[in-house]
């Protein structure tokens, strides 16, 4: 309570300054502090829909330059998990922090965004009445200021990052055509694109590989493990094969809590994992 | 104020029955009985109301035949003289220019008659009160206990030293309840205006206005009787303010149901197909002439007239929305943002087309015997009958369309096509005629507004105009595509408005609520009822 | 029972489908595959008349289909599993399974169905549990289900599926993938699958039929889908 | 370009060939069309459509109706200081300004979306068509401000006026298209196509959705404010009628029949329809209205991009070769 | 240019919100030329209508009046506008132009302009008088109900101080102002119950006007407020309004006008015999405003006559001291404060939708541009003729305040 109430007057004190009009909630654009621990850590966050527990106590800690994945059944809160991540839905009670010194629960998605937590929707959603360079120079990291979005030109060095990314997601021949007459599949290389040129200190991925063909995940799952390292990735995916090409540390959601965590082999074997999610199949997995 | 009309009954409840006293007396023979009447319809034809209205006195305790329907006669207006004659006639139909005339005295048929030929008699509001009761004395019958509660109830106030006596009597002689206690109020009253404490029991909890303005008059003394006064008038007004808020509350949902009803049909052509359709109201504005035709088709039985409005109005503002909907809605698939260009044409064609084939100016439009008045429930709260109807129309359309969107294949159908309608093609729906229905559904819907609204306000080509403003708004505000919706948000800022317009009159309580909903909407910004989950 | 010939499609001035060609055999399980972007959903849109075809003719059981409203080709036994399952989110299971019984086919003597038949039920128990939910609660998963159960409504003698373990967990593609063989095998439904995933494909399918730019690439048993075609027709 | 042609040709010509009447009567539908731009800026390239523009254009009006009062009459209270001509200027940006910036902060810091946000700005001047309609604001009430003759010591009824008024009308339109262009086709122009089509999106990677919205309505408002200053003594009264939700509505159909989105479509849109409407409410005062809402009817049906459409068909050819230039400079 | 047709603009809306009042007026000036056609035109050449349709929207009143008076084709007069901010709207156009412009309904006051003639009531011609009347029938409490604009404001206003001036209460005096085309009439209707029921003697006094009426009747009806208990007094609603209502619950509640379509004169049985005549139908009604054109074309002709030629100046200098006859029987004369002279009448409603007559002033009134009753336009009087030429001039410090005379 008393922390929405300071944020308000903050604002509003920012409001106030004469020599800012438009840009007075301007991002601080202060580094994330992972001296102390964990780049993102979620204590005891609930959600609930009309009554409907999506997120039940939640605990997660993911490590600067991790690549997590994070799998459960239909329904078990991936996405929202992601959702009060990145500052879409607010958590009934729980702490989520970015680094040690920003708490995201007093931020809304633009300053979430440019403190450097990108997303991939699980639903591709791109810009369908901009064609596909447009899409990723939007997307491109830098200023996000109304006054200096007017005045900014794309200049070489974002080009040459623009082709280098079209090259990467291998829609360079469909650079000028409108985002909106791509295929699912080529929406989700796109969103994939806009990802990158975000350049994000952490990637929250919800299901990047539906609807790629074999040979196409294997190029994603090359693409999520040489990001890791630098930046730190988040992957929800469902297909296993998936997973298991990328995984070292796997963690299990279920009903909105953490079902279990650990390696592939572990998390595969465990047998509420299997029951709950996997199923006897393994051959589909 | 009413004083000529009160003592009037006074008389009458005294059984002093003039018309059949007189009308008992043994027929005159013709040349004098010719004469005689000659002499009383003379004596009306002068300017003064004052003198006039002696002459109707005289005519009423006159032993002429004709005197009720002379009377009648001069009431409506239509008894008149030659000009530049002698002949007295009485004009049996005044509609037109041509007038059927007959002859005062002899009744036979004279002809026809212009306003050229024929002035008929003046006469003016002082002049007309005296004549009703003058009627109301000659076909009295007596012994009839709802004219008997009538003159007692006009008694209150009325109640004088020189007619208490006889007002006591009457009471101890009455044998109905309701008259004796309408009798005991009056002679309270008086005894109370003579300073007799205990009389003030009888008028605890009353609330005729008249024993209020008297009781106020009193307690504006000293005296015991005056405080004593001061806190049976506490007693009453508390009783009227909560009257009052009822009534407020009546006003309010009344008011309500109108926005609703001008609504509901857009909910389903705006709210649940997503067309945005400016020529909503003009839909409106054809269920009312549709009501107005029907009327005129059968001139004389407005009640039946009204109730096949209803179908009526139905059909002929469905038809036409089936019609807008095939030749220029379902080009627009997709574009939703065009239907308002559309629709905008269609308003200003619809509107003009009005004006061209009807005339610009608005139509008479009747009410049913049964839809005028009020239901008076007491002195300080009545509910007026056309309202009424209103409220439980628009309750009866509310929860028909409600049921037929929950619980019918259509309804399906229709939720259906307009969530995915590529997917509900597949699986089998007849997208465009769903789409056919649901606008005529809407547009009928808007139909059946018109035929509402006929009863209340003006029918003309404006009509639509009036409420279109009014009906985006209690659609969005109640939250797009939700009916119940609809139905609260109308309900509410009727109410809401209801409440405010004592306090700071009409046009500030419209800012008021208007602001309200900005503001509110700012707290809700999908409006009352927010579309739950997700939805895709 | 459903053969495409020659057909040809646009959007707007691009060439989607070019001359393509194929062959559903009854009783079959055929499977599309392709890349991203080649055509696969516009192909199903075609069939289910979504949208418009320059050229070309679709047959189901001789029956030209490009003659027939959209709407009708429900009424003629095919059901449709759309890419992104498109549940009526708001209408409730058991409303979003009964959308289709007016088109149900009438088979021999029955007369019109008003009821959910049961069998849809057996198939997925979680849908009869859930009946009275909105459909746009419903996990992903149990919407997937949901979408099946919607199109066999129809009683269809043709299914059509649009990638129907996309995003869906495991195990529920597993029982997807279950209840495909049992209604293809046992009730002898002929079922047109598109599908991206190697294992679940070659689980499931009989056939397959590689697209590439509009147009059939290669075709065949499924056992005969060898790496060599996957590399040169399915990689980036 | 068609608007430079006009203004180009125009203003040396009327002096000889056009009356008097035709200038001030096409001043007037400049200010008409640059309400229409103003308009379209937010309705077609941001999604905002906003069905109570004709408030900020009245605000406009009134502040320099005041002004123009105060030429002949000393206002009372606080209304004095609107005899200052730089103090009506600026009254002129700041009224209709201020109002956007705070009804537009409340609205898209609450996330006030699509129709929900069209109905509430229709609500807004509907409340401010009442208010003003009362004479307790001082503003004349019903018949509102009238009564004008002087401008910055000019007599309005001179012929230089009415050309002045004509050129200065169509400076402002020049330049409010100009200043549109920049901001479409910069990258904030791209930035609000996106939030026209994917708000949320936009968001999420770091856009301030809000902000980009209050700037562009903000200045909207502010061109429609001028437009409405411009207007005004041209036309010779502001009134109450002008905050008329049914006003707001017909400049949206101007926007929608030129076609939305695109600049110049407004500005045609708004020309035609009120040529159309001046030149048929003398030619068939009976039936204009047939035909003008018979027009609205079919360019819909018919020209589903409005009439820029057609041009922009036309220019199609022309355009796909642009697209190449393009493709090969970057390449 | 002198030998082609004469002119005359009509310049009433045909379309929009006034077209329910207005439409009637531009065809009774289309009767009015026809006769005066028939009759062999005017200075011998024929009379030509401009009909234009301002669409109720004020901005296009102006410009068509512009339009009129500008290019080669100029009308020569213009007849035409219904509510105060339409002519509001046109005043600037006329006098810049110098051109013609009668104006036919009754209007709050407090302006004359050079180039308008004002053949309707100003506030002494009507309010007035009808007060005057109620009170001679006993009545001491008023409710002064009107839509929200100027003239119910200005007339409410000199109403109020006349009252006052006559001993009347603050606390038996009540205002209130409703929007445009108001309709939900409950809660007024039932504090003006409530005012009427504290033992004195009420009226309304209605300036409510247009659309707003009907459902403000129907609500008095069933409310069940008599004209014996309440009577309504209105000022803006006559014959033609009351063809849209159902009269039967009304009788006797009043208007007061100029002119009743049933006045009892040869003069306006020929008029509306033509009336009836000229639009075919037999249910076609007259009412104040058509008087006041037919009055005011009268007047223009009779001007252009006496001057010889239908330049401006000169018939604006004829016209003063034109008389003619009017409808109910006398004759009307055009002063030079441009406001005529008129009988005023007390109308009763009758069941068939007219007004039967029950009072009348013994002599004609005549119009008062600046109202006495208001205190900044005490003094003011206008007056046109020369030297003067002032529209307001203060008579105290004999100064003028607008017009010609002023320089
Ligand atoms: N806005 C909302 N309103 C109501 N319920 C919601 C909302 N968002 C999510 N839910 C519910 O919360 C639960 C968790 O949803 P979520 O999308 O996070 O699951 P998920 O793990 O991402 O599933 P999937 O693997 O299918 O994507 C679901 O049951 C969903 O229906
Ligand atoms: N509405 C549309 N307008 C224009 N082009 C479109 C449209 N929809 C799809 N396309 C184009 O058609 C091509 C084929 O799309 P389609 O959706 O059929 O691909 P797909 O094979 O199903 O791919 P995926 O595996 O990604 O689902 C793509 O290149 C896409 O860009
Ligand atoms: N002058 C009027 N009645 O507006
Ligand atoms: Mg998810
Ligand atoms: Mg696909």
């Amino acid at each position: 309570m008393s922390v929405i109430d300071s944020t308000r007057f903050d604002r509003l004190r920012e409001f106030a300054r004469p020599d800012r009009v438009f840009d007075f909630m301007a991002p601080a654009q202060s580094p994330v502090d992972v001296r102390h621990g964990p780049i993102l850590y979620l204590e005891d966050v609930s959600v609930s829909f009309d009554g409907f527990q999506a997120i039940n106590r939640l605990n997660l800690t993911i490590d600067d330059g991790e690549l997590r994945c994070i799998i459960g059944p239909n329904g078990a809160g991936k996405t929202t998990m992601m959702d009060i991540i990145t500052g879409k839905t607010r958590p009934d009670h729980g702490q989520v922090w970015f680094g040690s010194r920003h708490n995201l629960l007093t931020l809304d998605e633009p300053q979430i965004a440019n403190l450097g937590i990108g997303r991939k929707f699980q639903k591709p959603t791109v810009f369908e009445a901009l064609d596909v360079t447009e899409n990723l120079e939007l997307a491109m990291a830098g200023e996000r200021r109304v006054w200096k979005t007017l005045l900014a030109r794309l200049d070489h060095e974002g080009q040459a990052r623009i082709d280098e990314v079209l090259e990467t997601i291998g829609l360079s021949g469909e650079r000028y055509r409108l985002a909106g007459v791509l295929s699912h599949g080529q929406k989700q290389w796109l969103e994939i694109g806009m990802l990158l040129m975000q350049r994000p200190r952490l990637l929250l991925v919800d299901e990047p590989v539906a609807g790629m063909t074999e040979p196409e995940m294997h190029r994603t799952a090359a693409l999520l493990t040489r990001l890791a390292g630098q930046q730190s990735v988040v992957v929800v995916e469902h297909d296993m094969g998936f997973v298991r090409s990328i995984a070292r540390q796997v963690t299990v959601l279920h009903q909105g809590s953490v079902l279990a965590e650990g390696t592939m082999d572990d998390v595969s074997s465990d047998p509420r994992v299997v029951e709950v999610y996997l199923g006897g199949d393994e051959e589909a997995a | 104020m009413l004083t000529h009309s009160m003592l009037l009954c006074l008389l009458l409840a005294c059984g002093l029955g003039i018309g059949s006293a007189a009308s008992a007396a043994p027929g005159e023979p013709q040349a004098q009985a010719e004469e005689e009447p000659r002499a009383l319809l003379e004596a009306l034809d002068t300017r003064s109301f004052e003198d006039k209205g002696d002459a109707a006195q005289a005519i009423a305790e006159s032993a002429a035949e004709q005197k009720t329907r002379w009377l009648q006669a001069l009431l409506d207006g239509r008894l008149g003289k030659e000009r530049r004659g002698e002949r007295f006639y009485i004009i049996t139909d005044d509609s037109g220019r041509e007038w059927p005339i007959i002859d005062a005295i002899t009744f036979e048929d004279a002809g026809t008659g212009t306003r050229r030929t024929v002035e008929a008699f003046k006469i003016n509001n002082d002049l007309r009160t005296r004549i009703e009761g003058l009627l109301a004395s000659l076909s009295l019958n007596a012994g009839d206990e709802a004219s008997r509660l009538s003159a007692a109830q006009r008694l209150v106030g009325e109640v004088t030293a020189g007619n208490a006596d006889r007002v006591r009597g009457m009471r101890d002689d009455e044998e109905s309840d309701a008259v004796r206690d309408q009798l005991d109020v009056a002679l309270a009253l008086y005894d109370v205006q003579q300073g007799d404490i205990e009389a003030l029991g009888t008028l605890r909890g009353n609330l005729d206005t008249r024993v209020r303005n008297t009781l106020s008059s009193i307690a504006a003394g000293d005296s015991e009787l005056a405080a004593e006064a001061q806190s049976v008038l506490g007693g009453i007004e508390s009783k009227r303010a909560w009257y009052d808020r009822a009534q407020t509350l009546f006003f309010g949902l009344s008011a309500g149901s109108i926005l609703v009803l001008a609504a509901i049909g857009l909910a389903i052509t705006f709210g649940v197909m997503g067309v945005i359709n400016m020529a909503h109201g003009e839909l409106i504005m054809i269920g009312a002439y549709t009501t107005w035709m029907i009327q005129q088709a059968l001139p004389g039985q407005p009640g039946l007239a009204l109730a096949l409005a209803i179908p009526g109005g139905f059909l002929v503002a469905g038809a036409f929305g089936v019609l807008i909907e095939r030749t220029v809605i379902r080009f627009l698939k997709g574009r939703p943002l065009e239907t308002l260009l559309a629709t905008f044409g269609l308003s200003l064609i619809l509107q003009q087309l009005v004006r061209s084939v009807f005339s610009p100016l608005n139509r008479r439009v009747t009410s049913p015997d049964w839809l005028q008045g009020a239901w008076q429930i007491n002195e300080a709260l009545s509910l007026t009958l056309n309202r009424l109807a209103v409220l439980l129309f628009c309750l009866a359309v509310f929860a028909g369309l409600w049921a037929l969107m929950r619980y019918t294949r259509l309804g399906l159908e229709v939720r259906a096509v307009t969530q995915n309608r590529a997917m509900a093609r597949a699986m089998g729906v007849r997208a465009t005629r769903v789409d056919m229905l649901t606008f005529g559904l809407g547009a009928g819907v808007a139909g059946l507004a018109g035929v509402a609204l006929s009863q209340l306000t003006n029918v003309g080509p404006n009509l639509g105009q009036s409420y279109i403003v009014d009906s985006f708004l209690v659609v969005v505000f109640g939250g797009v595509g939700n009916l119940w919706g609809t139905l609260v948000a109308g309900m509410s800022l009727g109410v809401i408005n209801q409440v405010l317009q004592p306090w700071v009159g009409a046009v500030l309580a419209k800012i008021i609520v208007l602001v309200g909903v900005i503001l509110f909407i700012q707290k809700r910004p999908q409006g009352i009822f927010a579309p739950k989950g997700r939805t895709s | 029972m459903l053969s495409v010939e020659n057909l040809n499609q646009y959007y707007g001035e691009s060439h989607i489908l070019r001359d393509l060609s194929l062959e559903v055999p009854a009783g079959r399980c055929t499977c599309v595959m392709g890349r991203n972007g080649v055509g696969k959903t516009t192909l199903l849109k075609a069939i289910m008349g979504e949208v418009a075809v320059r050229g070309g003719e679709i047959r189901f059981d001789g029956e030209e289909l490009l003659k027939r409203r959209p709407e009708a080709r429900a009424g003629l036994g095919i059901g449709y599993v759309p890419q992104g399952r498109q549940i009526f989110a708001t209408l409730s299971v058991e409303e979003n399974l009964k959308i289709g019984l007016p088109s149900r086919r009438v088979r021999g003597q029955e007369k019109r169905v008003h009821k959910i038949p049961e069998r849809i039920y057996e198939l997925f128990p979680v849908l009869k549990e859930m009946r009275y939910r909105r459909g746009g609660d419903l996990s992903g998963g149990q919407q997937q289900q949901l979408a099946i159960g919607r199109a066999l409504v129809l009683d269809p003698r043709l299914l059509i599926l649009d990638e129907p373990g996309e995003g869906i967990q495991p195990n529920i593609v597993a029982q997807i993938g279950e209840v495909i063989r049992k209604l293809n095998r046992e009730d002898g439904l002929t079922v047109l699958l598109v599908e991206q995933k190697l294992p679940f494909a070659r689980k499931y399918a009989d056939a397959f039929v590689i697209m590439d730019r509009g147009q059939k690439v290669a075709e065949g048993e499924i056992a005969s889908l060898s790496d060599d075609l996957i590399k040169r027709h399915l990689t980036v | 370009m068609l608007v430079v042609l006009v203004l180009n040709a125009l203003p040396e010509s009327s002096a000889w060939h056009v009356s008097n009447a035709t200038v001030s009567l096409l001043g007037k539908y400049f200010t008409y069309m640059l309400l229409a731009l103003a308009v379209d800026l937010i309705w077609g390239y941001l999604g905002i459509l906003s069905l109570g523009h004709g408030a900020f254009f009245a605000l406009g009006g009134y502040a320099m109706g005041l002004y123009l009062n105060a030429q002949t009459s000393p206002l009372p209270g606080w209304q004095s200081i609107m005899t200052y001509f730089p103090v009506a200027a600026l009254a002129v940006l700041l009224a209709p300004g201020l109002l956007a910036l705070v009804f537009g902060w409340l609205a898209f810091r609450s996330r006030v979306t699509g129709v929900y946000f069209s109905i509430i700005t229709q609500a807004l001047t509907f409340a401010l068509m009442l208010a003003f309609n009362r004479n307790e604001m001082g503003m004349g009430g019903s018949t509102g401000l009238t009564r004008f003759y002087e401008l910055l010591g000019f007599s309005l009824a001179s012929e230089g006026m009415t050309v002045a008024l004509f050129v200065a009308s169509g400076m402002a339109v020049l330049l409010a298209f100009w200043l549109c262009q920049a901001i479409t086709v910069s990258r904030l122009g791209r930035v609000s196509v996106a939030t026209r089509d994917a708000e949320a999106r936009v968001r999420f990677i770091g856009y301030r959705v809000d902000h980009v919205k209050l700037a562009l309505f903000v200045v909207s408002a502010m061109i429609a404010g001028v437009a409405g200053a411009l207007y005004v003594p041209q036309v010779g009264i502001i009134n109450p009628s002008t905050f008329a939700p049914l006003f707001s509505i017909e400049v949206v159909v101007w926007v929608a029949l030129g076609g939305r989105a695109t600049l110049y479509g407004a500005l045609l849109g708004a020309l035609v329809v009120n040529y159309l409407k001046t030149v048929l409410t003398g030619v068939m005062p009976d039936a204009w209205l047939f035909i003008l809402g018979g027009l609205f009817v079919l360019v819909t049906m018919l020209l589903p991009q409005g009439i820029a459409g057609v041009i922009s068909t036309w220019r199609g050819k022309r355009r796909d070769g642009e697209k190449q230039d393009r493709q090969e400079v970057s390449a | 240019q002198d030998e082609g047709p004469i002119r005359v603009g009509i310049l009433h809306s045909l379309s929009g919100t006034m077209a329910i009042s207005e439409s009637t007026l531009k065809d009774e000036m289309l009767m009015l030329i026809d006769k005066q056609n028939e009759a062999g035109g005017l200075l011998g050449r024929q009379l030509e209508p401009v009909v234009m349709d301002p669409a109720s929207d004020w901005s296009l009143y102006a410009e068509q009046a512009r339009d009129m008076l500008t290019g080669d084709d100029h009308v020569d007069v213009i007849f035409g506008n219904w509510t105060s901010a339409s002519r509001k709207a046109v005043l600037p156009v006329v006098e810049e132009l110098n051109g013609l412009l009668f104006y036919p309904v009754q209007y709050e006051g407090e302006e004359s302009s050079e180039n308008i003639f004002y053949t309707g009531a100003a506030p002494n011609q009507q309010a007035i008088p009808a007060v005057d009347y109620l009170m001679s029938q006993g009545v001491e409490r008023w409710a002064l109900l009107g839509t929200d604009y100027v003239y119910p404001r200005t007339t409410n206003k000199i109403l109020e101080a006349y009252l006052k001036a006559n001993g009347v209460a603050d606390d038996d005096i009540m205002i209130n102002y409703t929007p445009f085309g108001f309709s939900d009439w409950q809660s007024i209707v039932s504090q003006v119950k409530d005012f009427g029921s504290q033992g004195k003697k009420t009226a309304v006094v209605s300036t409510i006007n247009g659309d707003a009426n009907v459902p403000f009747y129907n609500e008095l009806a069933n409310q069940g407020i008599s004209a014996g208990d309440i009577p309504v007094v209105a000022f803006s609603v006559g014959e033609q309004e009351l063809t849209g209502i159902d009269t039967a619950p009304l009788v006797g509640h009043m208007a007061a006008w100029n002119y009743f379509m049933s006045v009892d004169s040869d003069a306006n049985y020929d008029f509306i015999d033509d009336w009836v005549a000229y639009t075919g139908n037999d249910e076609a009604v007259t009412n104040d405003p058509m008087e006041a054109h037919y009055i005011g074309f009268n007047m223009w002709t009779q001007a252009v006559e006496k001057a010889g030629t239908t330049d401006v100046d000169a018939v604006k200098d004829s016209i003063i001291g034109v008389t003619v006859p009017n409808l109910s029987g006398g004759a009307s004369t055009m002063m030079p404060n441009h406001h005529i002279t008129k009988p005023v009448m007390i109308g009763e409603i009758q069941d068939d939708g007219q007004f039967s007559v029950v009072w009348q002033t013994p002599t004609t009134v005549a119009g008062d541009a600046w109202s006495d009753y208001l205190p900044g336009s005490k003094n003011l009087i206008s007056d046109w003729r020369a030297p003067l030429r002032c529209g307001k001039l203060d008579v105290e410090s004999m100064t003028c305040e607008d017009g010609p005379g002023a320089e």
